[in-house]
Parts: structure tokens; C-alpha cells; sequence
């Protein structure tokens, strides 16, 4: 197994939190092989941001650079018609539905109303990322639940762990009913 | 009263600056995801969001009721 | 003379965050600088800008004029070349804290010993915004930033009082929250022959405002509004005119040297 | 997270190389920030003082360099990191701790120059520079790691070869291992090399000894005792200065280079180097973040390839050794550097070069390609 | 303890020209610290110089004492590292007024702002004396020197407001006319915690005083006597003791983020 | 005195290396005194005034290059002097005015190092740092001196080449000729090359392409009209920022490094170099101060002698043209730079040092003893 | 008083200095060839030339008439 | 011809001017080939100071250093102590008699009474240096009277020209009845 996956957005979304959170799950919890990387550049500032992760359960990751993405969990219009070509075709594209319309037809689309129910449910737009993961995680049990938990909790403020760990769950469940 | 809207990035120190009001946010969005504001009062032409824009997205093209 | 003809719009929208006060800076330069070349109080194809490196030394790139984005710190000593080898030119010079002061610092207290006939704008907000938000030599003490997490321990400078000490005859302090009267200091500065030093108190939201209790960009001009005044008052910052003198501008003492040596050419 | 030997973290390189230094017994670090360095810094300001060590910032690279090799004569391991404009500021004092056999580290996280160029964009266009940036002739050790474990580690081994020989020793990385996150282990189990001190209370009558050429002397500390004069001058035994002797200037300088030079072969043998051996007639050399590219291509092309952690001193024996007989490509990120030193050491004429400058190291594909030009 | 006891006799006679105001310095420094050694006011184990390049900087070597001889112009930054380092080590650094506010011009005021707990005392002699007499930051205007033989067109600095802009809290200006005075004022230096800047008009006889009508060093003294005044007198310079407040020290500040952090051992 | 070309002095190598940069245009000298080059400020100080140029002392090295770049940007030739540690301070700058694409001259009177050393002495050991010493790729020219009358029309050179190339030109001499006094003829015929201007008044499209990588663009100048942004970023035609693109920076690097290289050879031939053809196995190398002892050895050793004035860029192919087959003894006043460069060039065992710091030449003696020892 | 003549170099600042005349300027050389200063007068032992000389090269042992 | 020539004394006595003004009076006047060095350096201040030069009516001088003067024109006993040693045997030494005792046997010693005569005669100390480069050039010839004035006038500040004209001659003069 060897899994290239971007996460991109907007700035502000946590992006780069998610997937330092899966690299974590995946290299300290899992004891995989993960290399996160992402771009830096005076143009991320509000703009298009993405944080890359490959996941590899074989030999020490080398090439560092995600170039065709397995997956892609985009949270932001932009940053999908961005990348959206990068991704491989069958491969899987898990959008927040409540900003994203997607357009490409050879890859699974998988939608999820992450910033939606992240107002609704949690009260909190912020988390929107965590529930983008939990849904992703759902998806591809790339890592398992636990893993992606504890990755979550040593990554979060304290006292935010609670709503963090409920996003992660709602993602789960928004997941396995979304399919699309 | 003119928003160049493809400029804007939702800062509001225009809807701050103004000295009576004229301005407002507004539910609408641009391109990038920013929210734009809006004219809702009387301008009085004093041109004080036109110079506090920090994206130059503002000209103020004569007082008027918005 | 429009201000869209001053900037280079084809390079919109510019790299500045969402409400930096960089950008009111930028605004209201390119303002005063457009009305200038209107009325022929300046020729555009003479005004030059200089900066360093920084959010705010960004801003030279995106007016249509000659412009020089230098090194980190070092835009006055290149001013300094510049307008000795060619008085003709207006030399505008846009820096920041960390640029003027930090690394900066001895280019700045030359200048202004010197006299150097330049106008610095110094946009003052307390951080160094581009690398994300490190302390600089103006944060407040006991502020956070990524390389003072347990609080800043260090006394700010004044830039007002320190160029005042090294011999400054020209300097104010405003605010982005004072873009009319900033207008106006810069049209003094471009007024005076000499070295012209306006600090200029400005927000970053992105990498200042959010460490320090900051919701947005709205709530720091807000502070620099009620915080500053332009009288003696206890508790608040000093703004406005700081010193205006006369003195004899660099390029004319290096004039007379030349005249002195024969070398005038009259 | 734990394994036998220690934390186990999922951390940027820079952060990990922050973590290497305390561990190393770094407690002193002055800095200035620069773009891709500055995680360095931040994670020293949050770190050091938890452990009763100084982090000050200070108004400059120069500023930075010197507070450091202030704070080792005061008897305190220290460093700073940079990027390329700040290392350029440092040269100087490069120089400086040369000449007064100061030991300290200085972490140049390589980014694109030349100039401002790319600041967030890895480069290896450094590599000449960390030895031949001051002015005269000096040596220093410089080191460069290929993952962010190798940032924590080798960072050590920069205190530890910094101590050992009391020179400044570079960790000269790139943004690449500086940016990227990977599994680290946070080894309590470091071994640190501590500079050797005169005894505490007497004055140290010959401190700068001019022979033999290769040897360390004791490094006094200020305030205990030692009254010693530290001066960047020529100077002689009693660490006067003595400018006008041409044997003294030639004895110290000999001595402070010969000090690196002569233990090259073992820096190396100590810090190691990947030499994966394969049935063909070329041979692949790379170092640092590059290195992850042109290792996967060795594998695929079917090639030999050799990966330096060491890059100073060179060590041309073991160059000629390991690669006499193959045709050499060395693949960098900057248009050739290590190729120099490579080419010095075998037929010209074996020695080729992937220049890769631009801000990404080349897909592993780009080098098997260039691997067929060459008849591989 | 005599002052022979403090001094590294064995490099007499040292190599400053006849004259040379920074001889005087050396000599009221030796005595000064001779004496708090054997009042046990001060350790010597513990006193430490530091110096840049210049004749006023080769002093530390004359000292029997710990010393570093750094670079030129960055003495306080090699300072800052030894003082926070072990803030147990008196550090004083010796300068001149080309290492100190020409080249060093930013770690001066650098070291003012953070009130760096050092005692600097600068020889400043107007000139650049170790490479043979070039204007400085501090030449009079109109004085000749190898690099302005038309007289020098440059204002100088004024060293005591250029440290009080930039915040330092103890400041006095003597001349090598005043030994005794002089004398006192680095013992008032060594007893501040904080930065303790003194100001040492002095002459260097070789590059400045002959070019600029000084026959001897007797004759330059001599005019440091005259046209200085402890009071503000009109064509005088004014000399004695020009600030004198108390702020914590950069130490005591960084001790307190220690025990935020929880690494100060207790 | 005159002669047919100019007015017969008898000067300091540093006294005409000032009346060089005169005679070459340059109007416009910042610096920073230091030992041993300030004799160079100092007649540029005196004469500067007079020609209507414009001399500014600074407060720092750092500060000199910078006002000298702006200088530059204002159209007026322009010039500073130094030595070992302020070239050193001078390094992040040379790598600005490298990718501004500013033509100036820094004129390095090299001294004994590392760091303060033997500031009175002479030494060649910044010869690797005059190309290495800044971040990132990149190259630079810089000519050697032997003797004063060189002093005066290397400065010429270097002015010129700088203009040409629109690059920093470095004239690499030593104390031994800086200091030294002989007759110099102050020639008024000597020929100067201007940069070349875009028309007066009209905005500049595309001040810096990309290609053909060998290419000068002409250069703008302030003040007339031209517009243009100029930045040490990497930056696209237009002069604008761009720092994310690797196929621009790959090419903007090439250019600024092609553009130099690619004349390596013009470059030679026109300065000229002496060579001097002996039958013997052996040759000899040196350049600047120290080629004095070694034209002498030569001659009395009966053996082959090469002298280049440009230092940088290294022609690798006049090189192996005319020492391959020679065992080749470098020698020069370091521990071996120059010699690094020859020994890329050719067979590595047969090239042979004499590095010799210290402050000093070596005798012609010393030189012919160890050409015997190589079985000359 | 006592003069250490070896480290003397006879720029007379003690002679300057002295409030009371009891220094001058005498026309004995030392190796170096520099004129060296002398006692002529009755010293208050004020330690004032001590402390100028450039050379650390007067010891004032006690107020003398020299 | 080739010859070496050092001129050395105290600092402030004008060695340096002495034998920048010989060297130029070769190379200028005499189209001879004429190098000058002198030494650098802290101790040089008030202490000992040189000026050597080599004069060749030959090639180019390459190795630009004396090694083995074949004359010394000297003017402090300290300078003579320090170089005398130097002097190639047979060679020619010039002393101010006034301040140098001369000691070394095998070579020639030719006494000057400068310093005194420049006192004496011209009322000025410091033209000692032009009395004794006079007597050296009446001794040796090495270049002509004529050279040697042209150069001397080239050199020293206006107004000062007669006076060290003057000092020349008495050289001259001194070195005819010298010898001892
Ligand atoms: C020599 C050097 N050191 C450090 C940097 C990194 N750097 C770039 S901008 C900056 C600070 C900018 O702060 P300021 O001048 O206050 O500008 P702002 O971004 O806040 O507008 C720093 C440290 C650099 N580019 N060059
Ligand atoms: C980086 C650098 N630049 C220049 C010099 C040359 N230099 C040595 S001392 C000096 C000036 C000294 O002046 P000052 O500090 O006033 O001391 P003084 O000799 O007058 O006592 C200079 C320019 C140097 N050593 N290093
Ligand atoms: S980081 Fe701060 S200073 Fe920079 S553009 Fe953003 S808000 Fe402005
Ligand atoms: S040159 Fe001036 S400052 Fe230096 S030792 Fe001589 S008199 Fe003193
Ligand atoms: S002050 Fe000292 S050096 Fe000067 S004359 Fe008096 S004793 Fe001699
Ligand atoms: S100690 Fe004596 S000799 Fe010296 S100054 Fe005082 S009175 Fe004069």
C-alpha cells in the first residue's frame, strides 16, 4: 500500500492541521511509513492552501512530493478546480459539500456537508476540517479510528479536545450515509 | 460609490472608517470567497473608505444615497 | 492623473493579507502621489521607491515607477547611492519595523545623521509579518509572537525618539487609522529637503493581531484610534508632528565638497 | 508515543533539528529569523527556556553568529540557524570562530538564492559557500541530513564534531528535510561529546599552541579562572597577537585547517554514508533532501549510488575509493557544487553533473532518464 | 592589588602612539578595577572585556583578565551572548567611536533598548585611528581627515542622545582631560545593574591632531579641558553625568521567562 | 612626466588601481576604510570631488555595496574597496547586485585570514570566495594584478567587463601589489565600454528575459522614464516576484550564469594571459603578487610558466590546452585554491601545491627548491 | 614618583596634567629615543599624572619634594 | 645593474618619502625599472620605519622585496642595530651621525651629521631625511642630481621647495668630505 493524498482548501480552514493529524495517526499510531509536506509561498495567505500526505505501509518513503493524488479531500471551490486534475483517475475525491460543487467525472466523488454541520451540530465552523477527516478516514480506513483520535488529541488546544473528537465522529457518520 | 469587488477581501475598514455609517457588511461573496460589504446610508463623500482600503477596491465616485 | 495610473493594476490583487494596514499605507501614498504628479509638484519619471524586505517592502512593486526592493534592511543604504549619485531623484523609502529597526537599525540612524534628503515611511506593526509573525524591536513588552511564547522581555524602541537622537530634523507619527492626516505627512515629507521619518503604527492582523487578543483588522485600528493622540496624554501614544527643522540636506554638503575640489563642473 | 530509544513525533525537520540541539546539550540559541529556518528559532523559544537555557533574538545574522560564539566562551553549547542571506551575513564570523576555535552550530536550512530568490524553495546552493564563504583558508565540518530523523541526529553530531574539534560546524540542510514532516524518534539516549576544559582556576599559559598541526587544545571558559585574551588576529601561544611572523600565521593556519582535514576519513567513517553497491558501470552521488529522489532511482535504474552525510571536509579517498572506475552522476539541487569536489577527486572526464537549481529536488523519473543518456 | 597586578606587563610598552588618549583610558580603567579587586567589590576571576577592532579596542589584551578581542563593530552582540550566557561575568566593553557608531552602530542601540546589563565605555576620538586617520561618525563637520581632505561635509553624531534615544538608562560624557572624573564615572558604571554607557572624548594625536592644527596631545587635552562644561554653557560641550535611571536588566527579564517556563531549576 | 599614452607616476599599486577607476568613468565611490586597502578610498576621496564624482564613506561594508548598486541604478559607474573581512560583510550584496543584473567593481585587497588575521599582510586567500562566497549559484569576474601598472588597467577591465556583462567584476589583487610603489602610466587612451541603454523615456516590457541564456539585456536606468521593478527575488521578464515558478528560476539562474561562463574564453583572451613556454615537464602557475616570485623561478628553473589575469570565470579548456601533460606546481599564498580549479581541469596527480601563507611571497628560491623536488 | 623610563614615550601629559608644576619636560632620552619628564617641584601626591600617562609608566609613591 | 637599497629610522623622520622620492627619481626621471616597499603594521607606529627600494637598469624586477641591501641609509640607532645585520659584507652604509654610533666592520660607513646640520643650517629637523637622500646620491650616483631634485619637488607640499632643495645639496656637500 502506498497512498498519496491532498488536502486543500482555504486559508484558515485547517488544512495543514489535517493532514499533519493523518501523517501523525499513520507514522506515530500506526507505524507506518508518512511523509506530510505542503507549500509554503507568500501566495498561500488566504488563497488556495493544501497539505500533502503519503502513507506507505512498505519501504521508507523517498520521493517526498505528492504528484498524483489517490485521494483528495478538498474543502474550498478553488482549491478543487485546482487540483482536481492532479488527481488519478478512480481516484477518490471526498468535497465539503457545503462549498464545493464538483465538476470531474473519472474519480468517486464523495460529498460531505462539513461546514454545514460543523455550524449546526458543533456551533463551531473551525472544526469543519476535523469532520472532513473523520469522513475520509470512514472512507478509506487508511488509518484506524483510534489512531486518528489519538493523532487529534496531541495536536489540538486543550480544551478543545471534546468538540474535536465529536467533529471526528460526525464525520464518520456523515460519511457512511454519503456516497454520491 | 464603486467596490471593484475582485479586489475586495472582506477586511470591513471601510464599514469601520465610515464616519456615518454608509456602509455595512454584506451576505454576498466574491470570487475568492471574501465577503464583500455593502452601501446601506447616505454618503457624504468624504472619501475616508476610498483611503483606508488596503486593496485599493474602493472609489468613491460622488456623495450619494447609496 | 488617476490613482490606478500610478499602480501597476496588472498585478492585482496584491500579495497583502485581508485588512493589512500595509496595504492602507499603499492607498494612501499612491494617493498623495497622484495628485502630486497631477499637479506637476513631481515628476513620476523621477520619483523612485526603495525598500527591504518585508510585507511592507512589497509595496514598490506595485507602483508603475521606478522601483528597487533591496535587501533585507538595507533600503537607506542604497537610498543613500542612489540620490548622492543623482539629486534629481525623489527617493521615497517604505520599510518596515523589523526592516528599519531590526536588522535595519544603522542604515536608519545614519540617514538621518547625514540628513539624507529621503522620505522614509515606516509601517510599524509590531511584528515581523512576512517570515509569520516573530517579535521585533517595537513589540510591546509582554506580547506574544511565535518567538516569545511565554511573552515578550524586551523593551520596544521608540523609532521617533531614536532617529530624533541621531539627528532627524523631520518626524511624525501617525496611524492607519489616520489615513487623512498620514496623506498629509507624507505631502510634509515630500515638502522637506532632508531626511523625513514618518512612523506610521499599523495593524497585522494575520500574525500580530491574532497571538494578542485581536479579533480582526477592525478591532486594531480601533485600538491605534483610541490609543493615540496628538497631545501629551498619559497613557497614550504621542502621534503627529514630532520635530520639523531646517538643516542642510546631504547631496548639498556633498555639493560643496565638489565645488571646494573644482569638480562642479561650472 | 515511545519506542526503546526514546519520543516518538511526527515533526517538521526543523522542528526535529530543535529537539537534536537540546539534546546535544544546546542551552543557548541566538537567531534572526528567516524563511525556511524559522520554525528553529520558534520551537528554541518555547523549548530552551523549559529547560533553563537562553533564547534571544537578535537584531541581525551577524548580531546572531557573534552572541553565539560569546555565549560558548562562556562555556554554554549554542547555535543559530539561517538561511542563505543570513548565512552570507554570517561569513565573517565564520571566520571568526575559525580563528579562535570556537565551537558552535550554525544550521543553514538551504533555500533558493541566488539573492532574495525563492525563499520558500529548497536549494542546495550552499554547498561551496559553508567552506569557502569567509575570507583566508579555513575548514569547517559540515553535515547534511536526508529526513527529519537525520535532522535530530546530525544536528547532534554538529555539537558533538563542534566540540570535538572546537570549530563551527554547519548542519547544511535544505527545505526539503526543513519543511517536510516525518516519523522522529527523540532519542534520550544521545551521546555528547563535551569541548575538554584546562582546570578550573589557572591561568592557561599556552591556550593557542601553533603544533602539532593537528591538534585541539583545551578550551578555556571565561570566569573561571583561565585569563585568557581570545583575539581573531594571528596570534601567537599565549593567544597575543602576533601579526607580522609569517611562521606563526603559517602554524596556526595550518593547525586549524589540518585539526578538520586530517580526521576527514574518520568524520566520515563516524557519521556515516549510504553506499549501496550494484553491477554497473555508473555510479549515482547525492546528499541531503536531493538524495531521496536520486536513491529511488538508483534502485530503479539498477545503478550504484553513494549519499555523503558529510560534505565537509571532503574526504577525496574515500571518493576515490568507493567511485574509481564508474562513470559518476552527481545529481544536486543547484548547477554544481559537490560536483567539483567529486570532479577533483577522479578522471575529470568519469564526473557528470544533473544540475537541478529551481526549488524542488527532480522526480526520481527526471534521473533514471538521465541515468539512460549516460549509457545506464 | 596594584595596578600593575591587573595589567599584562609583560606586552609593555603596549603599542598606542605617544599621546594617545586611549592610554589614559587603560590607565584610569586598571586603576579602577585594581581597586574594587581588592576591596572584593568585584572578582577578577568573573570581570570580562570585550572589545571590536580599533587602537581603543586593543585594550582588553592589556588586561590580565578574561578578554575577547571580536570583530569590528560587534562587540556588544558578542556581549550579549557571553552576559546571558553565565550573568554571573561583569562584563565592560571597550570601543571607539568608528567600532561603536559606525560599523556597530546597531548593536549599540540594540544593547541600549534591552538594557543589556555591560558598562561601555567609548574612546572617541573623532577619527578612525587604527587605519590612519579617516572621518567618523563623531568628526566635527569641516575637520580634515585621509577621506575628506576638503573637510568633512558629514553632521556628526551626538553618541549620549543617540543612546538615550534608543533607551538607555545610564549616560555620562567625560574626556581624557578628566581622569579623576573619568575614574568615578566607570565605578558608577560597574555599580548600575543595566546599560552603562560613558562617552570618553579623547584624543588620538597621530591621525587627527596633527591634520586638524593640534600640535601635541598636550595642546588636544588641553582643548578638551576648555570646551567642555558640567553645565550647558553656550559653545561648550557638555560633559558630567546626562542620565541616571533605574529598568531591569536584559538578564533579570530572561530569568523571568525561565521561570514562566518552568526551566529555572528551582 | 608623460609619455606617449599618458602621465609617468610612480604610485601605489592601490594609488592606481583609484586613477584606473577614473580613467575607466567611474563617478561614484563608497566605502569603508580598512587595512590594506584603504589607500584606494583615500585617492578616490581626493579625486573624486574633482572630476565631479561623488565619494561617500559609510557607515559599514554592507552599506558601501549597497549605496554602490544604487549608484549603479542611477546610471553612474560606481566602485568600493575592501579587504578580507569587509568582503566578507560584502557577500549577501554581491549576490544582489548578481541577480539585479548591476554592473560595479569591488576591489578586494586580500590580506591574511581567516577572519581579522595579519591585517598588513599580503595573502590570495579569497581567490574561492570572490565566486563561492554568496548563496546560491552564481558567477561573478574577477582579475588578478601583478603589478601597479596592472592595478590601473585591470581596474579599466574590470569596469568594462562589468558593464558588458552587466555583473559585480572583482579585482582580486593582494597587499603585495596594493602596496607596493612603480612606475604606472596613468594612460588617457585607454578604451571604456558603457552598458547599453533602453531608448530614454519609453517603459521597459521585458527588463530581464529569460532567454537565450547567454543573453545582456540592456539595462534601465532611474530616472528616465523606464519604469521598472527591479528585485533580488527570482523574478519573471517583467521584474515582478516570482518566486513559485522552477522553470523560471531554473532559467533566470542559467542566464545569469551562462552569460559569464559561456565567455570564460573571450573573456581570457581579451584580458590576456602570459604563458610562457619552456621544454620541461614541469609548469608553474601564480597569479598576482605572487607570480612575481614565480615568473623569476621560472626563469631561472628553465621551466614552463602560466599566469592568468582572470581569476574568475575559470576557462578549463585554455587550461587543459596548455598545461595538460605538464606535472603542474600551483603557487600561491593560501593553502590551495586556484589549485582546486586546475585540478578539476586536469589529471588530478599531476597537479602540485605550494600554498603559502603567511603574509609573504615566497622567494624565488623557495619556488625553484620545490620545482626540484618535483624532479624539475 | 617614580618614572618606569623604559615604558615612557614622552608625550608630557603628566607635565599637563600636574596642578602644581612639580613635572617638566627634562632632555634625558630614553632607549627609544624619547625625551622623558622629570620631577622639578613639590608633588601633592593628587596622583593626577599617574592616572594620565597613556603608558602606565608614573608611580606616585608619596608626595615628595622631589 | 641592480641594486638594493634600504632607508630606515624612526617613525616621523620621513624614510617612506625618502625613498618613495629615490624611487621615483629612477623610474620617472631615469626611466630605470624601480620597485618600493616599506612595511606595514601596528609596530611600525613610532617605532622603527623602513622604506626599501631596488633600482635595475635591466628587466622588470619581479620578487619585490630586499633581502640583502646593498646599501642602508639610515637615521636611528635602533633601525641601524635592526638592519645592519641585513647588509650584503662590502656594502654601503649612510648613518646620520648625529643619532647613529656605527659598529658593523666589513662594511663601508659613510657618516652624515643630518639631523644636526638640519637644525643648524636650514632650521628644520625634518628635512634630515632629504640632507642624507643628497649625500647617498652624491655617493652612489644612482640616479642623477637632476632626477632626484624633480622627484623631491613632485613630492613635498608647496611653499616647502626651496627649503628642501637646499637639504639636497647639503647632502651633497656633507657626503664629499665624508667618508670615514
Ligand atoms: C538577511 C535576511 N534576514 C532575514 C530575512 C527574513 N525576513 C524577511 S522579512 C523579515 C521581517 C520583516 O518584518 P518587517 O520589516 O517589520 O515587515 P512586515 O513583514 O511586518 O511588513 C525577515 C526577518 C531576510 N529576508 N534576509
Ligand atoms: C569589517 C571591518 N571593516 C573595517 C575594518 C578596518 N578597521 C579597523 S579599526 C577601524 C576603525 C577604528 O576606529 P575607532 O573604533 O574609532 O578606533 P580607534 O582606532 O580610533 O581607537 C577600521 C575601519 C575592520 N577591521 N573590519
Ligand atoms: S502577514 Fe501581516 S504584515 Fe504581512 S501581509 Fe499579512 S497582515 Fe500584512
Ligand atoms: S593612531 Fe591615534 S588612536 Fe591609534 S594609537 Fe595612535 S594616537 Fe592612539
Ligand atoms: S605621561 Fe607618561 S608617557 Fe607621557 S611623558 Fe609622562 S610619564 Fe612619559
Ligand atoms: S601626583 Fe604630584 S606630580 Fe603628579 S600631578 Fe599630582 S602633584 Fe603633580
Amino acid at each position: 500500500m502506498r497512498i498519496e493524498v491532498r488536502i486543500a482548501g482555504f486559508g484558515g480552514q485547517g488544512v495543514i492541521l489535517a493532514g499533519v493529524v493523518l501523517g501523525r495517526a499513520a507514522a506515530v499510531y500506526e507505524g507506518l511509513e508518512a511523509v506530510q509536506t505542503q507549500s509554503y509561498g507568500p501566495e498561500a495567505r488566504g488563497g488556495a492552501s493544501r497539505s500533502d500526505v503519503i502513507v506507505s505501509d512498505e519501504e521508507k518513503i523517498m520521493f517526498p512530493y505528492v504528484r498524483e493524488p489517490d485521494h483528495l479531500v478538498v474543502m474550498s471551490q478553488e482549491a478543487y478546480d485546482k487540483y482536481i486534475g492532479d488527481v488519478k483517475s478512480d481516484g477518490l475525491v471526498v468535497y465539503d459539500s457545503t462549498l464545493v460543487e464538483p465538476s470531474r467525472g473519472d474519480v468517486e466523488h464523495v460529498g460531505v456537508p462539513a461546514t454545514e454541520k460543523a455550524e449546526e451540530e458543533l456551533g463551531l465552523r473551525i472544526v469543519a476540517n476535523m469532520i472532513m477527516l473523520g469522513a475520509y478516514r470512514e472512507l478509506t480506513d487508511i488509518v484506524s479510528f483510534d489512531s486518528l483520535r489519538n493523532a487529534v488529541m496531541d495536536s489540538v488546544p486543550p480544551g478543545t479536545e471534546e468538540t474535536n473528537e465529536k467533529a471526528l465522529r460526525l464525520g464518520a457518520e456523515l460519511a457512511e450515509g454519503g456516497a454520491d | 460609490m464603486r467596490i471593484k469587488e475582485e479586489f475586495c477581501k472582506g477586511c470591513f475598514l471601510c464599514v469601520w472608517v465610515c464616519p456615518v455609517d454608509a456602509l455595512d457588511e454584506s451576505d454576498r461573496r466574491n470570487e475568492k470567497g471574501y465577503r464583500l460589504p455593502e452601501q446601506v446610508g447616505r454618503c457624504t463623500g468624504c472619501r475616508q473608505c476610498e483611503m483606508i482600503c488596503p486593496d485599493v477596491a474602493i472609489e468613491v465616485v460622488e456623495a450619494d444615497e447609496g | 492623473m488617476d490613482v490606478e495610473d500610478v499602480l501597476r493594476m496588472d498585478r492585482w490583487p496584491h500579495i497583502l493579507c485581508p485588512g493589512c494596514g500595509n496595504g492602507t499605507i499603499l492607498n494612501v501614498l499612491a494617493r498623495e502621489l497622484a495628485e502630486r504628479f497631477e499637479n506637476g509638484d513631481l515628476d513620476p519619471d523621477k520619483t523612485v521607491l526603495v525598500s527591504g524586505i518585508g510585507c511592507s517592502s512589497r509595496l514598490p512593486g506595485y507602483f508603475r515607477l521606478d522601483s528597487l526592493h533591496t535587501t533585507h534592511g538595507r533600503p537607506l543604504a542604497f537610498a543613500t547611492g542612489l540620490k548622492t549619485a543623482n539629486p534629481d531623484l525623489e527617493v521615497i523609502v517604505i520599510t518596515g519595523d523589523g526592516d528599519a529597526a531590526a536588522i535595519g537599525g544603522n542604515h536608519l540612524i545614519h540617514a538621518a545623521r547625514r540628513n539624507l534628503d529621503v522620505t522614509v515611511i515606516c509601517a510599524n506593526n509590531y511584528i515581523y509579518g512576512m517570515t509569520g509573525g516573530q517579535v521585533s524591536p517595537t513589540t510591546p513588552e509582554g506580547d506574544v509572537s511565535t518567538t516569545t511564547p511565554y511573552g515578550n522581555p524586551e523593551p520596544p524602541f521608540d523609532l521617533c525618539e531614536l532617529v530624533m537622537g541621531a539627528g532627524a530634523p523631520h518626524v511624525e507619527r501617525w496611524t492607519t487609522a489616520h489615513p487623512v492626516q498620514l496623506k498629509a505627512a507624507i505631502g510634509r515629507a515630500l515638502d522637506r529637503e532632508g531626511f523625513s521619518f514618518i512612523d506610521v503604527l499599523s495593524q497585522c492582523p494575520t500574525n500580530y493581531g491574532r497571538r494578542n487578543g485581536f479579533r480582526d483588522a477592525r478591532e486594531m485600528v480601533e485600538w491605534l484610534r483610541e490609543n493615540t493622540s496628538t497631545r501629551d496624554e498619559e497613557g497614550k501614544i504621542r502621534i503627529g508632528i514630532l520635530r520639523d527643522e531646517e538643516r542642510e540636506p546631504f547631496h548639498a554638503r556633498i555639493r560643496k565638497v565638489l565645488e571646494k575640489a573644482g569638480g562642479d563642473g561650472d | 508515543m515511545r519506542d526503546e530509544n526514546g519520543k516518538v513525533e511526527f515533526l517538521q525537520g526543523n522542528e526535529a533539528c530543535a529537539e537534536g540541539a537540546i539534546a546535544a546539550g544546546c542551552r543557548f540559541f541566538a537567531g534572526y529569523p528567516i524563511t525556511p529556518s524559522t520554525e528553529i528559532a520558534e520551537r528554541m523559544s518555547a523549548r530552551l527556556p523549559e529547560v533553563g537555557g537562553v533564547y534571544v533574538q537578535m537584531e541581525d545574522e551577524i548580531a546572531s553568529l557573534a552572541a553565539v560564539i560569546g555565549a560558548s566562551w562562556a562555556g554554554v553549547k549554542a547555535m543559530t540557524a539561517t538561511s542563505g542571506p543570513g548565512f552570507s551575513l554570517m561569513q565573517e564570523h565564520m571566520g571568526y570562530a575559525v580563528m579562535t576555535e570556537t565551537p558552535c552550530v550554525v544550521v543553514n536550512i538551504q533555500r533558493g538564492g541566488p539573492s532574495t530568490g525563492q525563499p520558500t524553495k529548497a536549494s542546495q546552493g550552499d554547498v561551496m559557500q559553508a567552506r569557502w564563504g569567509s575570507h583566508g583558508d579555513y575548514e569547517v565540518v559540515a553535515l547534511s541530513p536526508y529526513d527529519v530523523q537525520e535532522m535530530f541526529d546530525l544536528t547532534v553530531e554538529c555539537f558533538n564534531w563542534a566540540e570535538t574539534l572546537r570549530v563551527p560546524a554547519v548542519l547544511l540542510a535544505d527545505e526539503v528535510v526543513g519543511h517536510m514532516r516525518e516519523r522522529v524518534v527523540l532519542r534520550e539516549d544521545v551521546e555528547t561529546v563535551d569541548r575538554e576544559l584546562p582546570p578550573e582556576g589557572e591561568e592557561v599559559e599556552r591556550p593557542f599552541p601553533l603544533e602539532p598541526d593537528d591538534l585541539v587544545p583545551p578550551m578555556p571558559v571565561f570566569g573561571r579562572g583561565h585569563r585568557v585574551h581570545v583575539t581573531g588576529l594571528t596570534h601567537d601561544e599565549r593567544g597575543y597577537p602576533c601579526t607580522d611572523d609569517p611562521e606563526v600565521h603559517r602554524k596556526l593556519v595550518r593547525r586549524l585547517c589540518n585539526k578538520v582535514r586530517k580526521r576527514a576519513g574518520e568524520i566520515h567513517e563516524s557519521v556515516g554514508y549510504d553506499f549501496i553497491e550494484r553491477d554497473s558501470d555508473i555510479a549515482l552521488v547525492a546528499y541531503g533532501g536531493c538524495a531521496r529522489t536520486v536513491l529511488e532511482a538508483a534502485e530503479e535504474a539498477g545503478v550504484t549510488v553513494f549519499r555523503p552525510k558529510v560534505i565537509h571536509p571532503f574526504d577525496e579517498g574515500l571518493v576515490r575509493r568507493l567511485l574509481d572506475g564508474y562513470e559518476v552522476l552527481v545529481v544536486e539541487m543547484n548547477l554544481g557544487q559537490y560536483y567539483e569536489m567529486v570532479k577533483m577527486a577522479l578522471d575529470p572526464d568519469c564526473v557528470h553533473l544533473l544540475g537541478y537549481p529551481g526549488g524542488y529536488p527532480p522526480t526520481p523519473e527526471r534521473v533514471v532518464e538521465e541515468v539512460e543518456r549516460l549509457g545506464g
